[in-house]
């Protein structure tokens, strides 16, 4: 009836529920506390509307158990939104371990999508229905901002770093992507569509397309080109450290620090490797700023975590501790 | 007007102090005491613009009220900084957390 | 208004109720002018927790022996201040004159140690921006530093100089007489001014100059 | 007034254009500011209106995209920083705040005289900006894109926003000290009228605050004119720190606009229900709680901006903090109406509305403050129709209703009640019309400065178009009738509402130095019920 006049959006992931109740519960709250102020505003006003000029009516100074009340029933309702909320933030903050992991780099003024098998698309994104997907995303240029109003979520794209967002849609369907942070002239044209399709239609979507090697491959590709294979060879005169099994693993720095070899880590290694040294290691390895793009980065990355090791062979990090996981 | 009149030993004292604190802090920062010359370095700092504050702008002798507005631009700088650190110092936490 | 000495403007009651105001209004200015500082030194510090390494290396351009001894020329300008407010409160003006002279001259002495600093960074190429000329691997947060140095003592200077200005005025009034025992609240306020210039310095120096220094 | 000559008042102790623009005297500034202002807001006004025209259809007609960026980045700066910064307190607070504590002027008048230079001075860089081909960026200015990104007159509006903050912060040091140092005998601090206080909290904002963004607006500056990487991501620097310095002044700017309008709003409904105001300590504390924890929320513009997940938290509790000082004022001025004898005249239509409008603005706010939901909702129209519900219909409506409510004493004329209780009542339909539409349209999903939208947000947006055009004549109408009042209005009593407050007990327009002799306070703000009657 009112195709052209939408009033609630689309529910098409497992955290637009959770969002939703957030809200109605917020609206009923809203609502009673509105109309409750509307109500008595309305009725003061008329019952007690000046019948004479010389009305002086006697004083209210107040009244500290109304104060009370209307200070600590607020406050704790309030509290029950802030853990409410804070609960569906932090699942947004961590993406399931086995989520499957698409890249995006945003630039003035699209969306560039890459997944790990090597498949390529410009703002357009193909998910699997029922299955978490974690999104990494950098940006080349300026703030950027990924958000996907079906599924109810929504993170920052910034240039210098990578940020992570992660969904899992349960509808089949094409829904809005869109940029939602400001970024110059064509902002309102960064957008595009999230496609989530079964999953046999999934694989035969990922198969599909021009024949293209998988991230790894090609980040391998990469690897070897740029002559990062001489130092990081994983042999005892080795001049860098080995990479094999590093990813998700602590790391031991010169500093005395430990840190996680995530994404981040990664890139900052790359580009900026004097930041963090790893212990036993001399800080001699130049800077790949300016020859490696943000794609060529993702692919870098993803080769260095696809290197896990055959039984028996040693792996770089630090073994991770006893209930750490 | 009925303001202090600071003697003017006290001046000279307290620019005698204010001149070895620098001397110290100089030499100390030669010195390799690890995460403890940022300390050191801050704490000597602090001392020489309290005894500024207190003597050549004789906040010693003012009213309540100064003391206030002092201490409100104080508590607000570190507002600033310490909730903005909040962010930065606890941003990559989450991956710690995750397995 | 203040132009009558000792008298006081229209809106006030009194000399005193003037006094208590203008102290009062200065003291107010002093913490607007902390908070001006401290969206700086925010960065500063959120920049160093993030690149202890790149800021130690970076504070090594800087030199400490010119640092150290600006840190002297500034508190030493600071007790002369002080004691040119003392001598306004005893209404002594030739003392007066001498010390906010000498304030003046120290006040210019660091500009102009602060120039040479300058200068030399310009020469070494160490000045952030397409010029920068290390590329050092961490030269980034070599850049950062030197960023916030430039901007963080430049805005610096630019409170000297506006002191030095405000000091000029102040000559130029005493001279004219127009401080006495009962009316020297601008010698006070821009003592207060000046100090807190000091003050800013006081951090400035160990935060650039110091820490890391020893590495 | 029984003599022939006509009595000396400030409007008429001196003419000419020198007299204005040399005057010390705090009512004739509190004028100068209104002039400027008025401008101010016609010209964000007009920019409101293209931008609303431009969102009429979906497809980007009217416009190109860049003008479209350009318009709604000066429509906020002008109405932010030129407009609603300094309306109520540069306008109502300059002229009420020594008469309200029984003073001759503020404490440093020249010093006053020298902050609306600074705010014209800083008006006239940024209008300067605009005509030489406006800027883009938003008016947040965020890095990097205002330091790299943008090829538009980013400095000249820069130094322009620089500029005038340090008209803002001279204003407010120029409160507190007057506030502190220059009230009446027995005019003790719980007897003050609760618009002083606010007008107090306003100031700590404005001399705590305002710093920090003119040193990021001029890092922003520096930045792009000499290349200084501050905020350059590729040298390693956090476009984050950028928004947390922002944004640690330009929220408690929130508050520098809402607090101003609650002080009317408390004087307002105490004269029209002829009430002390219910709960006064908690009224006045409630406006320092505010301007305090109003300083420790400012992240929750950056959930999603991948800041720290522990930080979200901690900002995310503060910020549902502040709101229960805002609760507890708005139960407070309903409670106030109870047993009051309340009558309808306009400053008091615009109070009922601005307690409906600001509740609804506050309660929306919370929605923003949950973290999962602000996921969802940030940087979307839900956001837009958020703060135009406390920006419009707090601070604008407030502003009007004092503006209505002073208009005697500030003019010695009435103006027209008919027209304006019209006025007041197409302000509010046109304001509910175009912005409760967007509160639907940002859950839908539309995201916020967007030139071209996909159709189906096109109904609601036509809606909105609708409404503003509506909210457009509501806000020429008090101009219109306001000018013609000075020549034809009712000439006004010293107190034509019966209102307590010594601004009320001296003539209509009062004398330059407000008062014949020094008043003498023995008694609380508010006594309506000891109230000497005096029917006309």
């Amino acid at each position: 009836m009112f195709s052209n006049l939408p009033f609630f959006p689309e529910q098409a992931s497992t955290v637009a529920q959770r969002v939703d109740a957030l809200y109605f519960f917020l609206i009923s709250v809203s609502g009673f506390f509105g109309i409750l102020i509307a109500v008595l505003l309305v009725y003061f006003a008329f019952k007690y509307r000046r019948r004479s000029e010389s009305d002086r009516p006697a004083a209210i100074h107040g009244s500290m158990a109304l104060e009370l009340t209307w200070t600590l029933i607020p406050f704790g309702l309030s509290m029950v939104m802030f853990f409410w909320g804070a609960s569906v933030y932090v699942s947004l903050a961590r993406p399931p371990d086995n989520a499957l992991q698409v890249f995006v780099v945003g630039k003035q003024w699209m969306w560039k999508i890459q997944h790990l098998e090597g498949r390529r698309e410009i703002n357009e994104l193909h998910v699997p229905v029922g299955r978490s997907v974690k999104l990494t995303m950098t940006s080349e240029d300026v703030i950027h901002s990924f958000y996907v109003p079906a599924f109810r979520v929504k993170a920052d794209v910034l240039p210098g770093r990578y940020t992570s967002l992660w969904f899992e849609a349960t509808k089949p369907g094409t829904y809005h992507l869109f940029c939602a942070e400001y970024c110059g002239t064509e902002h309102s044209g960064m957008i595009g569509h999230v496609v989530v399709m079964e999953p046999a239609e999934y694989q035969a979507w990922l198969s599909g397309g021009p024949p293209a090697a998988s991230l790894a491959t090609a980040g391998q590709a990469l690897f070897e080109q740029l002559g990062c294979i001489t130092c990081h060879r994983g042999d005892a005169g080795a001049r860098g450290p080995l990479l094999v099994g590093l990813v998700g693993k602590p790391v031991q720095l010169q500093s005395g620090e430990t840190v996680i070899a995530d994404e981040t880590y990664l890139r900052e290694s790359i580009l900026n490797p004097q930041a963090k040294i790893v212990a036993g290691f001399q800080p001699i390895m130049p800077t790949f700023k300016g020859l490696v793009s943000e794609e060529g980065l993702i692919q870098l990355i993803a080769y260095i975590k696809s290197l896990q090791p055959a039984d028996g062979e040693k792996a770089g990090g630090l073994p991770l501790a006893e209930g750490s996981h | 007007m009925s303001e202090h009149v600071v003697p003017v030993r006290i001046y000279f004292t307290i620019f005698t102090v204010l001149l070895v604190l620098t001397a110290v802090t100089v030499i100390v920062s030669g010195i390799d005491l690890g995460r403890m010359n940022t300390v050191v370095a801050l704490a000597i700092a602090v001392t020489k613009a309290v005894l500024v504050i207190l003597f050549f702008m004789h906040l010693r002798y003012s009213t309540k009220l100064t003391w206030l507005v002092v201490s409100a631009g104080f508590v607000w700088l570190s507002i600033l900084i310490l909730f903005t650190m909040t962010d930065v110092l606890t941003r990559g936490l989450v991956a710690l957390t995750q397995h | 208004m203040s132009e009558r000495a000792a008298a006081s403007a229209h809106q006030f009651d009194d000399a005193e109720q003037q006094h208590d105001a203008s102290t009062l209004g200065m003291w107010v200015f002093l913490v607007t002018e902390i908070m001006f500082f401290a969206g700086m030194f925010t960065v500063y510090v959120a920049y160093r927790s993030l690149y202890p390494d790149g800021f130690a290396h970076a504070s090594h351009h800087l030199d400490v022996l010119l640092g150290t001894i600006n840190t002297t020329v500034l508190i030493t300008s600071s007790l002369t201040m002080a004691l040119a407010v003392h001598a306004a409160q005893l209404g002594r003006r030739r003392p007066l004159l001498i010390f906010l002279v000498l304030t003046m001259a120290l006040g210019s002495t660091f500009l102009v140690i602060k120039g040479f600093e300058y200068a030399h960074k310009f020469r070494e190429g160490l000045v952030p921006g397409p010029w920068f000329s290390y590329h050092g691997a961490d030269a980034g947060a070599q850049q950062l530093f030197l960023s916030i140095y430039f901007a963080m003592t430049g805005v610096h200077a630019a409170h000297m100089v506006i002191g030095l200005g405000v000091l000029g005025t102040l000559v130029w009034q005493a001279r004219r007489g127009r401080y006495g025992k009962s009316y020297y609240t601008p010698v006070e306020l821009s003592g207060l001014y000046w100090h807190f210039v000091d003050i800013v310095w006081i951090f400035l120096f160990p935060l650039l100059y110091l820490i890391g220094r020893h590495t | 007034m029984e003599s022939t000559q006509p009595r000396v008042h400030y409007l008429n102790a001196d003419y000419g254009i020198r007299s204005w623009l040399f005057t010390v005297d705090h009512k004739r500034i509190a004028l100068l500011y209104l002039g400027s202002i008025t401008v101010m807001f016609l010209l964000g006004g007009v920019f409101a209106g293209l931008i609303r025209l431009e969102l009429l259809t979906p497809a980007g007609d009217l416009v190109e995209a860049d003008t479209y960026n350009k318009l709604f980045t000066m429509h906020g700066i002008v109405m932010i920083f030129f407009f609603l910064i300094p309306s109520i307190p540069a306008v109502l607070g300059n002229f009420l705040i020594p008469m309200m504590i029984g003073a001759r002027d503020l404490a440093f008048p020249r010093l006053n005289l020298l902050s609306w230079y600074i705010y014209i001075i800083g008006a006239l860089f940024t209008l300067w900006a605009m005509l030489i081909g406006g800027v883009d960026t938003g008016w947040t200015f965020y890095t990097p894109f205002s330091t790299m990104a943008s090829n538009t007159n980013v400095i000249p509006t820069a130094l322009g926003i620089f500029i005038t903050g340090f008209s803002s912060i001279l204003t407010g040091l120029n409160f507190i000290v007057t506030i502190h140092r220059m009230r009446a005998p027995g005019l003790t601090w719980f007897r003050l009228p609760l618009f002083v206080w606010a007008h107090y909290a306003t100031s700590l904002i404005m001399i705590l605050g305002t710093p920090v963004v003119a040193i990021t607006i001029l890092l922003v500056g520096l930045e792009r004119a000499f290349h200084l990487g501050i905020f350059d991501p590729a040298l390693g620097g956090d476009p984050l720190l950028f928004q947390h310095l922002f944004w640690f002044y330009s929220h408690p700017a929130v508050y520098i606009m809402i607090l101003p309008g609650m002080g009317v709003i408390s004087e307002v409904i105490a004269c029209f229900s002829r009430k002390a105001i219910f709960g006064y300590s908690f009224v006045a504390i409630s406006s320092l709680a505010i301007a305090l924890l109003g300083f420790l929320v400012w992240a929750h513009h950056m959930f999603v901006t991948g800041m720290s997940v522990y930080a979200a938290m901690i900002f995310s509790f503060l910020s549902f903090a502040v709101a229960i000082p805002s609760a507890v004022k708005v139960f407070n001025w309903t409670a106030t109406l109870y047993e009051g004898s309340v009558s309808f005249q306009a400053p008091m239509l615009y109070a009922l509305g601005f307690i409906g409008l600001f509740t609804i603005g506050g309660l929306t706010g919370l929605f923003l403050a949950t973290l999962g939901l602000d996921v969802h909702v940030t940087d979307t129209y839900f956001v837009v129709a958020h703060f135009h519900y406390i920006m419009v219909g707090g601070a604008i409506m407030s502003y009007l209703g004092g503006m209505h409510f002073w208009w005697p004493k500030i003019t010695g004329r009435m103006y027209p009640e008919a027209w304006a209780k019209i006025a007041a009542v197409i302000v509010f339909l046109g304001f509910n019309l175009t912005f409760f539409p967007q509160f639907v349209l940002g859950y839908l999903g539309m995201p916020r400065r967007y030139h071209v939208y996909p159709a189906e947000f096109q109904v609601l947006n036509v809606m909105s178009t609708a409404g503003a055009s509506i909210l457009g004549i509501g806000y020429l109408l008090p101009l219109v009738y306001f000018i013609w009042s000075l020549r034809y209005g009712a000439v006004a009593t010293a107190n034509p509402w019966h209102a307590t407050g010594l601004e009320w007990e001296t003539p209509s327009p009062p004398p330059t130095e407000n008062f014949e002799r020094t008043p003498i306070v023995t008694q609380d703000a508010y006594a309506y019920d000891t109230q000497e009657v005096q029917v006309v």
